[in-house]
């Protein structure tokens, strides 16, 4: 869809963050995600089961 | 040429119904509606299939006699199948009776035979066979030759034996009926409506390979599930069986469900497909 | 993968595998991710029903439940009940009475007479 | 996990970014990488160095609750599954400092991971690293923070024992938590070296809503999901054990998510007890346990129950160190500190090119931040692919 | 029947996975793993706290390369979740990926056997035995994959539709609009105003309309209604009957319904009549027209009319907007008339986030009063007052005079969502809204692949959420289309030529009309395109000609036969060792 390579910066590493860099990645984007943690996952991560399924947050 | 020398003592109503038969297949013949009939002729004593293509040969066509008569069947669907397959055109005269033709009824349904490639020329049981056979229809719908019998009592008595017993003696009845199987596949290659080329009897997850008795009840079970909108109780399967396992009861209970529980008959000429093919 | 892919091919393999039961399991009728699958196994499954007590296997061996993937507790509630029920009827027939070897020459006699007296 | 692995994203964790230049469609951005002291295309993530480490330091991933080491995984399953070293917290690293400043500060030589790597990973002169980045367009997904309850006196967070966030709850349900699960009192195993077998198990919880949320003297926002995150601890840890007794205080029990409302009445014929009314003050009661006053409104009489623990539902705040980013980018704050957005324009930030998604924009559970990442997407896709058609125009 | 590999080249790796506690803390995982060593043809066996964890990940790698593996089992947890991870792990290091099969002994084992440790222990066994039974069968597949096209369809032209549309056009792809009424706009259009920044729905919706309305890459059909939708993704053909009633067929790639949601009538409740007592869109009515005094001095408004409840016709889910449209709509009166008294009568008040509950605080400083009621003993409408007992005065029965009376009624699912949902094969839960891929993860997909949802029809959501979830949409489709191609799975239905008699049964079975009969051949054919692989077909040929790859009736039988009896007898049964 875009001829010359397109790059986005996500800044926050956390649920928004991941699922935005995906979306934009599968849609033909160059996606630099920054996290200031030394891993991603952000609060989420610290979930153990998330509502209202109470699935693992993994 | 007729040979005399089988037929010490006619009857004649027999004589009256074959000479009938000939006559009417002697037209077919003429009018070119047919390239070859099937009917029987005597080879030692037993009646057998025969292929009669010229109007000559006809004179060797038989019929049997109430009083001899010792009701030899055979697939009559799985000859015209077979017999299709190899003349790809031209039609073929046959020789029905009642079950010969739900055979063909059946088969037609499920692609085996193509019913406008056959000319049926139906012949009515009488006496002596609907005794032996006992099927609820002993004369086809293309009646030809004879008078359809029809006070007579469909019974059966099996049937309705095993369903008044206990599910334990019931099973009993049929381990003591299984553990007989030889596993000839006897009941397999007669039946009618058994065409599939590949049969999964005999893959040896389904049915344990290498064995005598055949590893039961599976066998048959499969088998009977198989039958579930197919089995037309023609018997043959029953006939068949050098172990005298009561077949026919235990397919005509997995068709008597399908008549209750799914209102669908099979062997009927309407070809609207089985239930359990069809959403 | 849908209840419709279930063969009795594969329950009477388990049956014959001496099983205590077997459920088959599928979304409600209706709600089939594959519009009809569901409908096709509720076919085969009464034939099923009706034709086990027929040969001596109970017909409460053979559950079938239709359960949305919803419905967590009602799947346990399910199973659980079919558990108790399966422990009620005891080991499968084709376990518990003893399995016949070898036919004997006066049970092959009893079986002529047995049979001849039908005529099926 | 798919992040980690997708060709089309480069993922710079441990870092942050420094100055920002340049408008939709040419940003220019400086980023720096901030040192790991550990190799990340060497490291295997295997966490032999971390079982021999010898410092151990409060682990923030569980809330201070339990330790890490001075060289860490944030959490076992993290992505990139790369161990970091700590530099205030790593002795040798204090050791070489003191060593190049010649200072005398008494420090112990260490250096243990250094020799237990297999993978020769670990590079305790490994500096911070400035890289630049040309792009189009910036998304800010920064994420909240949680309230720290310390300045809600009346509550007791830190003076009373056993009172503690959500989070910090959150961890000790967890199966990777510190207590792996095993609802124990904090003040029975927080500080101690390792978990005292057969310690009681906490049998009566008290869920305490909006802690600093919809509260002039702090923040009035509702935080949106507290409800249900405090529902689903309760059921939770009723799960894990049955005699487990929740109390959850609360003015408004918002359930309005899809499948919320059925959550919570799963959860009252669990035995689950909504207690309408805001919660006065935390005590501590005799036996050293958490004391909730509240007033009960059928009685109309101010009540007091004991619990072994006390959750409080602390509020969704912006993230402090976030503002700080934001403000070095120009772009604008709402009333409540979070990043503003025009109504029915919900991603863009004032400033053109860069927009905003998730709690960074505003309070929001985990399906409405997926949904808006998603969304925000599009937005990104949009006008830059408007931006590069005018340019083509041009 | 295929020639199977020698009996040596089946080298099969184990993988049991502790799942933090939620195995290993009910089973004793080491047990299962060195039990799976013990199986035929398990050349490795291992456990680790997460397999699913990038560690775990790269274990099995190197465990594929290490040890030649040409099978891999893994028992964690259900395979929705990690499969595809797994799958392309394999990948990866050159394992064809339907060579892997997943045991899930987490949700089927340890979270149901909580309480007997050894018992849950022997089922993982069994369980495991079963995977490597089945793993003997795996044969290679390939995906398959077919070209896409960008052209979208959009149902509904509501605030969300049009979001997609908008969104989606400006990203260069092709959409077809089809609205059932004559103008766009749905329900936003009869707001006199709208949450949380009072913004009229003209201002924010007429600029949308019009950009949709002349945007080249949208083509709108108004007024129109969808007939029907057959296909699959990448090829769906959707016959629209169009206002002048010609039919006409577009092909599009994929199909984002945004049909949106009605309100509830409260027929029977409170008294509702439309004229004194009314439902909030009636009052926004005649809020739009300016025209409040002949509402009368005294307004009450009654929250969770119809909905938190289990009676019978009213709905058991929380309306979320319901109580955010009553207190926009107390301001708007309060400021329009400013004497008449407004009282809300309610359970709960959802005025969830920043924004609502600001609106909140500016609605209480404006003097409008908040009662709560009890739920058991709901408030009474007689001669013109209300009267209710609030829980926080607990005895007392207060009675408030009444000239209007505004039920908050929350919004239902349209009328047409089981007609759409039918036409489109997409299931929809018991209120009648959407069912969505994945509440959480998947919020705005369908489980189907390449049919899309967003705004009420999913769920009840404010003007600002539709237009976030319609762009959201646009998002998924955009992430689907930028591939152009569409790679679908291998486990498909297949006809084994050779055994099958052209008997016609499985085609009559196939709920996707996947399954043609060739003349010349006399057998049956099924299009890998068309065909969803749930084998229903499978389940009724008596030859097991027809097969759903991956999961052949040898794999299922052998499964069947390893929950009973040890894997050496069905291997040598199979002459497979």
């Amino acid at each position: 869809m875009n001829e010359v390579e397109r790059h986005i910066l996500v800044i926050g590493g956390g649920i928004a963050g991941i699922q935005a860099s995906l979306d934009l990645a599968e849609m033909g984007f160059y996606v630099h995600l920054v996290e200031r943690l030394p891993s991603i996952g952000g609060k989420m991560a610290q979930l153990d089961k998330t509502f209202p399924t109470n699935d693992c947050a993994i | 040429m007729r040979t005399l020398a089988v037929l010490d003592h006619e009857d004649n109503q027999v004589r009256e119904d074959l000479n009938f038969l000939r006559d009417y297949v002697m037209q077919l013949f003429e009018k070119e509606m047919i390239k070859a009939f099937v009917g029987y002729r005597r080879e030692g004593g037993h009646l057998i299939p025969a292929i009669f293509r010229t109007i000559g040969e006809l004179d060797f066509m038989e019929l049997d006699h109430d009083e001899v008569c010792n009701v030899e069947r055979y697939p009559i669907g799985d000859i015209c199948r077979r017999l299709l397959d190899s003349w790809p055109e031209g039609k073929l005269g046959v020789m029905v009776r009642g079950c010969d033709e739900r055979a063909l009824f059946e088969m037609s349904k499920w692609n085996q035979v193509d019913l406008d490639r056959l000319v049926l020329v139906g012949i009515a049981c009488s006496g002596e066979w609907i005794k032996k056979c006992g099927c609820k229809k002993p004369y086809p719908d293309n009646l030809i030759v004879g008078k359809p019998v029809v006070d007579f009592t469909y019974s059966n008595t099996l049937g309705a034996y095993l369903e008044s017993l206990s599910i334990e003696e019931r099973k009993v009845f049929w381990d003591e009926a299984f553990i007989r199987c030889i596993k000839c596949y006897g009941c397999r290659n007669i039946c009618p409506v058994c065409f599939c080329r590949d049969c999964s009897l005999e893959d040896p997850l389904l049915v344990k390979p290498g064995q005598t008795p055949a590893e039961f009840p599976i066998f048959h079970l499969v088998r009977a599930l198989h039958m579930a909108g197919r089995c037309i109780d023609c018997g043959l399967c029953e006939e068949t069986c050098p172990a005298h396992i009561p077949l026919r009861t235990l397919y005509r209970k997995i068709n008597a469900i399908m008549e209750e529980e799914l209102g669908y008959q099979t062997g009927v000429k309407d070809n609207e497909v089985c239930p359990l093919n069809k959403v | 993968m849908c209840s419709g892919s279930v063969s009795p091919h594969h329950i009477l393999r388990a049956f014959q595998e001496g099983v205590d039961g077997v459920l088959v399991g599928g979304c409600r009728l209706g709600d089939c991710h594959y519009q009809t699958g569901n409908y096709m196994t509720d076919k085969r499954m009464r034939l099923l029903k009706g034709f086990l007590p027929f040969y001596g296997i109970e017909p409460e061996r053979l559950r079938v439940r239709w359960v949305s993937s919803a419905e967590a507790s009602e799947l346990v509630e399910t199973i659980s009940d079919f558990t108790k029920e399966l422990i009620e009827l005891g080991p499968s027939p084709l376990r518990r009475s003893p399995v016949l070897q070898r036919v004997s020459k006066d049970s092959m006699n009893r079986y002529h007479e047995n049979l001849s007296g039908f005529g099926s | 996990m798919d992040v980690g692995r997708h060709p089309k994203i480069e993922l710079l964790a441990y870092s942050e970014v420094e100055e920002v230049e340049g408008d939709l469609g040419a940003f220019e951005v400086t980023i720096r990488k901030k040192a790991r002291y550990v190799d990340e295309s060497k490291c295997t993530g295997c966490g032999a160095c971390a079982e021999k480490c010898p410092t151990r330091v409060p682990d923030s991933y569980n809330e201070g609750l339990g330790e890490r080491r001075a060289i860490y995984r944030y959490f076992a399953q993290g992505i990139p599954s790369v161990y970091t070293i700590d530099p205030n917290a790593c002795r040798h690293i204090a050791w070489l400092r003191a060593r190049e400043e010649g200072s005398n500060v008494k420090v112990k030589k260490c250096g243990i991971c250094e020799k237990i790597c297999q993978a020769k990973a670990i590079d305790y002169l490994q500096q911070d690293r400035i890289i630049q980045r040309k792009v189009d367009a910036i998304v800010l997904a920064t994420g909240y923070e949680v309230m720290n309850p310390r300045d809600i006196t009346e509550y007791g967070y830190g003076k009373v024992p056993n009172v503690i966030t959500a989070i910090e709850f959150e961890r000790l349900l967890s199966a990777s938590g510190p207590t792996s699960g095993h609802l124990y009192r904090p003040s029975d195993f927080v500080g101690k070296r390792s978990i005292p077998d057969h310690l009681p198990h906490a049998k009566r919880l008290a869920f305490v809503q909006c802690v600093g949320s919809r509260d002039k003297r702090y923040s009035i926002h509702c935080s949106g999901f507290c409800c249900m995150h405090s529902i689903k601890e309760a059921i939770i840890a009723k799960e894990h054990d049955s005699e487990v007794e929740a109390w959850i205080f609360g003015m408004d029990i918002r359930a309005v998510g899809k499948g919320f409302e059925e959550y919570r009445l799963k959860a009252e014929s669990m035995g689950i007890r909504f207690i309408r009314g805001r919660v006065a003050e935390i005590t501590k009661g005799k036996k050293g346990l958490p004391v909730v006053w509240y007033e009960d409104t059928k009685t109309r009489r101010v009540q007091s129950e004991e619990f072994d623990i006390v959750i409080l539902a602390s509020a969704c705040l912006p993230s402090k160190d976030a503002s700080l980013l934001v403000e070095k980018l120009g772009v604008e704050l709402d009333s409540f500190g979070f990043i503003k957005t025009r109504p029915f324009a919900p991603f863009d930030t004032t400033r053109e090119g860069i927009f905003v998604c998730g709690c960074a924009r505003g309070p929001a559970d985990i399906p409405e931040s997926v949904a808006q990442a998603s969304s925000a997407a599009a937005r990104v896709a949009q006008m830059v692919m408007r931006e590069s058609r005018k340019a083509v125009a041009q | 029947m295929k020639d199977f590999e020698k009996p040596e080249d089946v080298r099969i790796g184990v993988f049991v996975c502790h799942c933090g506690s939620n195995i290993a803390g009910y089973l004793d995982c080491k047990a299962v793993a060195e039990y799976a060593s013990t199986l035929p043809g398990v050349v490795f066996s291992t456990t680790n706290l997460y397999t699913c964890s990038e560690s775990g990940i790269a274990e099995i790698k190197r465990a594929i390369l290490d040890k030649g593996l040409t099978r891999v089992v893994v028992a964690s947890c259900s395979p929705r979740t990690h499969e595809p991870l797994f799958r392309s792990s394999c990948k990866e290091v050159g394992l064809n990926p339907y060579l892997f099969e997943m045991v899930n002994i987490r949700d089927q084992c340890s979270w149901v056997h909580m309480k007997d440790f050894e018992e849950a222990t022997e089922k993982a066994k069994t369980l495991v035995r079963m995977g490597v039974a089945k793993a003997w069968f795996l044969e290679p597949q390939e995906d398959l994959e077919v070209p896409i096209e960008a052209k979208v369809a959009v149902i509904g032209g509501g605030i969300a539709g049009l979001s997609a549309a908008e969104s989606l056009a400006d990203m260069g792809v092709s959409v077809v609009l089809v609205e059932k009424s004559p103008h766009l706009g749905g329900l936003v259009s009869y707001l006199s105003s709208l949450a949380p920044h009072f913004s009229s729905p003209e201002e924010v919706l007429n600029p949308l309309i019009a950009r949709v309305e002349n945007h080249s890459g949208i083509r709108l059909y108004l007024g129109a209604t969808v007939r029907g939708i057959e296909g699959y993704v990448g090829n769906y053909r959707i016959r629209i009957e169009t206002r002048e009633g010609e039919e006409l067929q577009e092909t599009v790639s994929a199909v984002v319904v945004a049909i949106g949601a009605k309100p509830y009538v409260p027929l029977g409740l409170y008294g509702y009549d439309g004229r004194g007592i009314i439902t909030q869109l009636e009052l926004e009515k005649c809020l739009r027209k300016r025209e409040g005094d002949a509402l009368g001095k005294d307004v009450v408004m009654i929250q969770c009319v119809g909905a938190r409840s289990q009676k019978e016709g009213e709905k058991s889910y929380c309306g979320r907007i319901c109580c955010i449209t009553a207190v926009k709509n107390a301001i708007l009166l309060k400021e329009l008339f400013p004497d008449t008294r407004v009282s809300i009568l309610y359970r709960d008040m959802q005025t969830y986030g920043s924004d609502f509950e600001a609106m909140l605080w500016k609605a209480r400083s404006m003097g409008i009063k908040f009662y709560v009621y009890d739920v058991n003993r709901p408030p009474e409408v007689r001669e013109g007052r209300v009267l209710f007992k609030s829980n926080i005065f607990s005895d007392e029965v207060i009675g408030l005079p009444c000239d209007l009376l505004v039920l908050s009624t929350p919004l239902i699912a349209s009328d047409d969502a089981t007609a759409i949902a039918n036409l489109l094969r997409v299931p929809v839960d018991a209120n009648g809204f959407f069912l969505e891929a994945h509440v959480k993860l998947r919020p705005l997909d369908f489980a189907t692949d390449g049919v899309f949802l967003c705004g009420s029809c999913r769920f009840p959501c404010t003007a600002e959420e539709a237009r976030i979830q319609g762009m959201g949409a646009a998002a998924r489709v955009g992430a689907l289309l930028s591939k152009g191609k569409v790679v679908s799975s291998a486990i498909v239905a297949e006809v084994n030529a050779l055994s099958c008699c052209g008997c016609k049964g499985c085609l009559g079975v196939c709920p996707y009309g996947a399954i043609t009969y060739d003349e010349v051949k006399d057998v049956c054919e099924v299009n890998p395109i068309l065909c969803k692989g749930c084998g229903t077909c499978t389940g009724v040929c008596p030859s097991q000609s027809v097969q759903l790859k991956g999961f052949n009736p040898k794999q299922l039988l052998s499964q069947v036969h390893a929950s009973v009896e040890s894997l050496k007898e069905i291997l040598t049964k199979y002459e497979r060792i």
